[in-house]
């Protein structure tokens, strides 16, 4: 039995400065905000993230300026926070490429990536400009070397088939690292996700290496004893981290909800470079996860734990 | 039975889109919503006129009914006496199958034809202003029969060109040239709808079939057609106003705040 | 809330004389046999079965006369029987058109035609008389109108995004009708396969129509408790029926093991017209799903009864 | 240690097939097996010098440990202590994504280049016998890092041309043409190799890299060399025999007799 455990650090050590990353999670769920903070301790930089959608873990990595391409379709906290304003600062400043593409679009290029295949035909979006070939971002600043980031951003075909008309093929996705959270791992790497399992089978397949970060590392045998109810196997992932409340502020179905102060916190102070900073500082680093879970406090986290029988939040504060 | 409608003073502005929202969903169909007063005005719908309908949450649930609202389509809560909980792939695979009737979405700007823009503002080479982006805007608009935009109306989101072309509406951008073309021809075969309406703080309007322009349909309750009209940078077709908006009812204002949002996350309490 | 139950009888009803078909399960496990076997006494003609792959139930089927155009890559029982020797015949005496693909082509085909897309780019079986342009059947039979079955077998393409070579384009499935088979189904449709679900969910999605033959119908609410359970959502299902032992002598996770015996006399018996006729009059026409338990008998049933405890069956015997 | 081999009375020709195949797997591998012998050679290797293989079913097993021989990679079996449980879109994926080091296969003829039919005996357009079909021969073979096949050693089983490529060897069809080129010329980047042995009732076959020809590695005890050129309908090249196949050791038989087929499903006993 090989052992795949490893400490959030070297989690973080594993992943290279220009590293193309992929994320577990959606939006402001389930993200791997542990693994996150610490890439951010070690001053990681020119990291690509390639994601189907983006959210907190986006914004804390813009942010803190170790990223250099950004290749997705969506960035923003929901209700808490109303876009990426770290992103959309660097954006603004010419400071990272951003890639656009569509929501399904993302989801079936890693859905290629994920099965093999070099592309996927699609018919959404036709006539935006996301196809607009003036803003292939990518294609204007040389990247496209048909390596790791394909020669074209996309590819108008007709439907030989059945005269479906015009399909976008779009390329698969390539991703170096894909780094998850979810609630379950076994010691040889099954992973069980309660609730949505949003794009994580294909973000943990699609990517070149697969590192886990859990709520519990459990018993391999426990989850083997129902093969139908788990969602990534084994082999596909070559490293695993427990780590207690690794997504906070994001949430985690059946453990936590959202800590939307927190997140209503940094979308407020984070807007100029100076705010994202001060947060830094205040919040990442000079902490490690047991610290940080102490400065949160036991009231706050209390307030977020799920409730068992609903999997969510029944004190947690949402509304005005 | 007349419907007891609530008089002016006992509802605000997100009540009324919520209710107007709401009454665009027929029963049984299936309907795709995203985060916010949409997913309100959906379960509003479940609620009374359209029992049967299906919900989706893009982020994979498929036939929700979530006994509190979710803030995200993320949420924990969007799984609890859901049919099926999987992830995107299920859901955008369903939607490009064809099963979705009814899309909710939303837009910063929107033009005449119906052409939504969640990207950028100003040139998006040198932005103004960075916004979230597409997400599943221009999925669900180019997947699902129909779909429904929700919007705050003021004149700088009513423009003649939206900065960025983020969903398509009825006249579309050809590329490579960039030629607007109608929608139809661009899609094909796999041509199944788009906007059917645009419910802003100000009214409700309507696509043309023909030219593909919007038009005012209704006006919300004190709002004139010239009033609305003059909230728009594009010339606005103000001939073919049916009437004013229908306020919401009793019925319908206890349902949002007693059973559906009593949090008030989405739409918050006039009195 | 509609109600979506029906007979046995109704279901091999809504599938009329040339459909298409398609069928839940995997070689010689949950394959819909009460409901062939139905489709056999109503003497149904001239079906299309386009399948991931074939079973028993094709070669009832097939056997039967009902089967002009057979669109797969395997038929045979397993250990059980080596081909399909109804198939085989018919074959022989052009009496039914074969196209063959591999097995990958007919999944990615079906996966192609559940997310909506004319067809799904992948490099398997290059080189091989599969794509021999000589041998495209449903071609030489002046069948590919490009409505439901496509205008070519397969089309040979390049990757333009990462030089990837050679692409087999296939075109996605499309099928009138799946007929399936599974654990549990939920009064308003909701699907709950245990074990592997082979190609299931394809299947069901591809069709414009579902029918789900359970072995119990349960509480819709009770499938809902832990919707990440759940194998295919409502709206894709529009019938169903309760049919206890329905895949017999298929097999079924949790609930019964493949009866080999019967499959094995079955195969014997079936490789002359003569042969399958006799076994018709003796195992199909005349009867209904309860008097066909009966004639099985009890001892027999209980010996392929599943362990709970493990799924399969600790009596049945399999060996020589 | 010197191995306990076992004396030619105390085994079988299914016992020497399944040891010779279960020497093909190296450790910490992922193999892709189908239904009979394969399944127990692969769980004999797991059990013997391998214990890290990870083994995947076609139906949608990944990381499979049956505690009992599944009679199909279908069977119920397939899923207890397995890592997941899925489907066919999965195992697929994964194969073609590259995961797959080593796929066992079968076949009812072979040519000199490993070219493998298992679709039909004689013309395809008026067949003789028509057979299985495909099944994933095909695209384990397309899909894996290599593969193995073990086959019943019959003169028209090991033939000049086999009467459909079913499944792709080291010189394989260029449509529309049908010319015979390099495996790797057609795969292109897709290239991951192709059989790398045939084990047959009769000897070990292994193909010469730069001609993709079939020789024969080891016979069979009490096979010659000769006796087995006598048995293939083409020239095979003889020149390189390395040796006697391997018997199996005691070790082995318990296992396979004892412990993975106590049923005689697959492997039967000899005394």
């Amino acid at each position: 039995m090989n052992d795949k455990r490893i400490t959030l650090q070297q989690a973080a050590e594993i992943i290279k400065d220009g590293a193309s990353l992929t994320f577990s999670g959606f939006t402001i769920w389930r993200r791997p905000m542990a693994i996150v903070c610490e890439l951010i301790r070690q001053q990681r930089r020119n990291l690509h993230l390639i994601e189907v959608q983006g959210g907190p873990h986006t914004e804390f990595l813009v942010g803190a300026g170790c990223v250099d391409i950004w290749e997705s379709c969506w960035v923003g906290h929901e209700l808490y926070g109303k876009y990426g304003a770290n992103l959309s600062r660097k954006v603004g400043a010419k400071e990272i490429i951003v890639e656009d593409y569509s929501h399904a679009e993302m989801m079936f290029r890693f859905a290629a990536g994920a099965s093999g295949a070099p592309y996927a035909a699609t018919q959404t979006s036709l006539g935006t400009d996301i196809h607009n070939p003036a803003y292939d971002m990518l294609g204007l600043a040389g990247k496209r070397d048909g390596q790791r980031i394909a020669k074209h951003k996309y590819v108008f075909s007709d439907d030989p088939f059945y005269g479906a008309g015009a399909q976008v093929l779009v390329p698969a996705a390539k991703v170096d690292i894909a780094v998850m959270c979810v609630q379950q791992v076994g010691e040889e790497g099954t992973v069980r996700v309660n609730g949505q399992y949003y794009s994580d089978p294909e973000a943990a397949r699609t990517a070149d290496l697969t590192i886990v970060m859990a709520e519990e590392i459990v018993p391999e045998e426990y989850l083997r004893r129902n093969a139908d109810q788990n969602t990534i196997a084994s082999f596909e992932v070559d490293h695993i981290v427990e780590c207690p409340f690794g997504a906070h502020p994001t949430g985690m179905f059946g453990r936590y909800d959202v800590d939307g102060a927190f997140l209503k916190d940094f979308y407020a102070r984070t807007r100029s470079q100076e705010g994202f900073d001060a947060f830094a500082k205040e919040w990442i680093h000079g902490l490690d996860n047991l610290s940080y879970l102490e400065k949160l406090g036991w009231g706050r986290m209390l307030n977020l734990k799920a409730n068992t029988a609903l999997n969510y939040s029944t004190s947690v504060k949402r509304g005005q | 039975m007349s419907k007891n409608y609530a008089s002016a003073e006992e509802y605000g502005l997100a009540d009324l889109l919520c209710c107007a929202a709401a009454r665009e969903v027929a029963d049984n169909e299936i309907v795709f919503a995203g985060t916010g007063l949409p997913m309100v005005a959906i379960m509003l719908a479940q609620k009374t006129h359209a029992p049967n309908l299906k919900l989706i949450f893009e982020a994979g649930t498929l036939d929700g009914r979530p006994p509190e609202i979710p803030t995200s389509v993320g949420d924990a809560r969007c799984e609890m006496g859901a049919s099926r909980a999987s992830g995107l792939y299920d859901a955008f695979s369903i939607a490009q199958r064809g099963y979705v009737d009814l899309g909710f979405l939303g837009g910063a700007e929107v033009d005449q034809y119906g052409n939504v823009n969640t990207t950028c503002i100003g040139d998006y080479l040198n932005p103004d202003l960075r916004l979230t982006g597409s997400g599943g805007n221009p999925d669900i608009n180019s997947f699902a029969q129909r779909t429904v935009f929700i919007m705050v109306h003021e004149p700088r989101r009513f423009v003649e060109n939206v900065s960025y072309i983020t969903s398509p509406g009825w006249r579309v951008k050809k590329w490579p040239g960039g030629e607007l073309v109608p929608r139809q021809e661009l899609y094909g075969a796999a041509f199944r709808g788009g906007p059917s309406a645009v419910i802003s703080t100000a009214g409700v309007f309507r696509f043309d079939a023909g030219s593909g322009r919007m038009y005012l349909d209704t006006c919300h309750p004190g709002k004139s057609p010239a009033e609305i009209k003059g909230l728009c940078q594009f010339d606005l077709d103000i001939s073919r106003v049916s009437g004013e908006t229908l306020p919401p009812t009793r019925e319908e204002l206890h349902l949002i705040h007693e059973v559906l949002d009593p949090e008030q996350i989405f739409i918050p309490r006039v009195k």
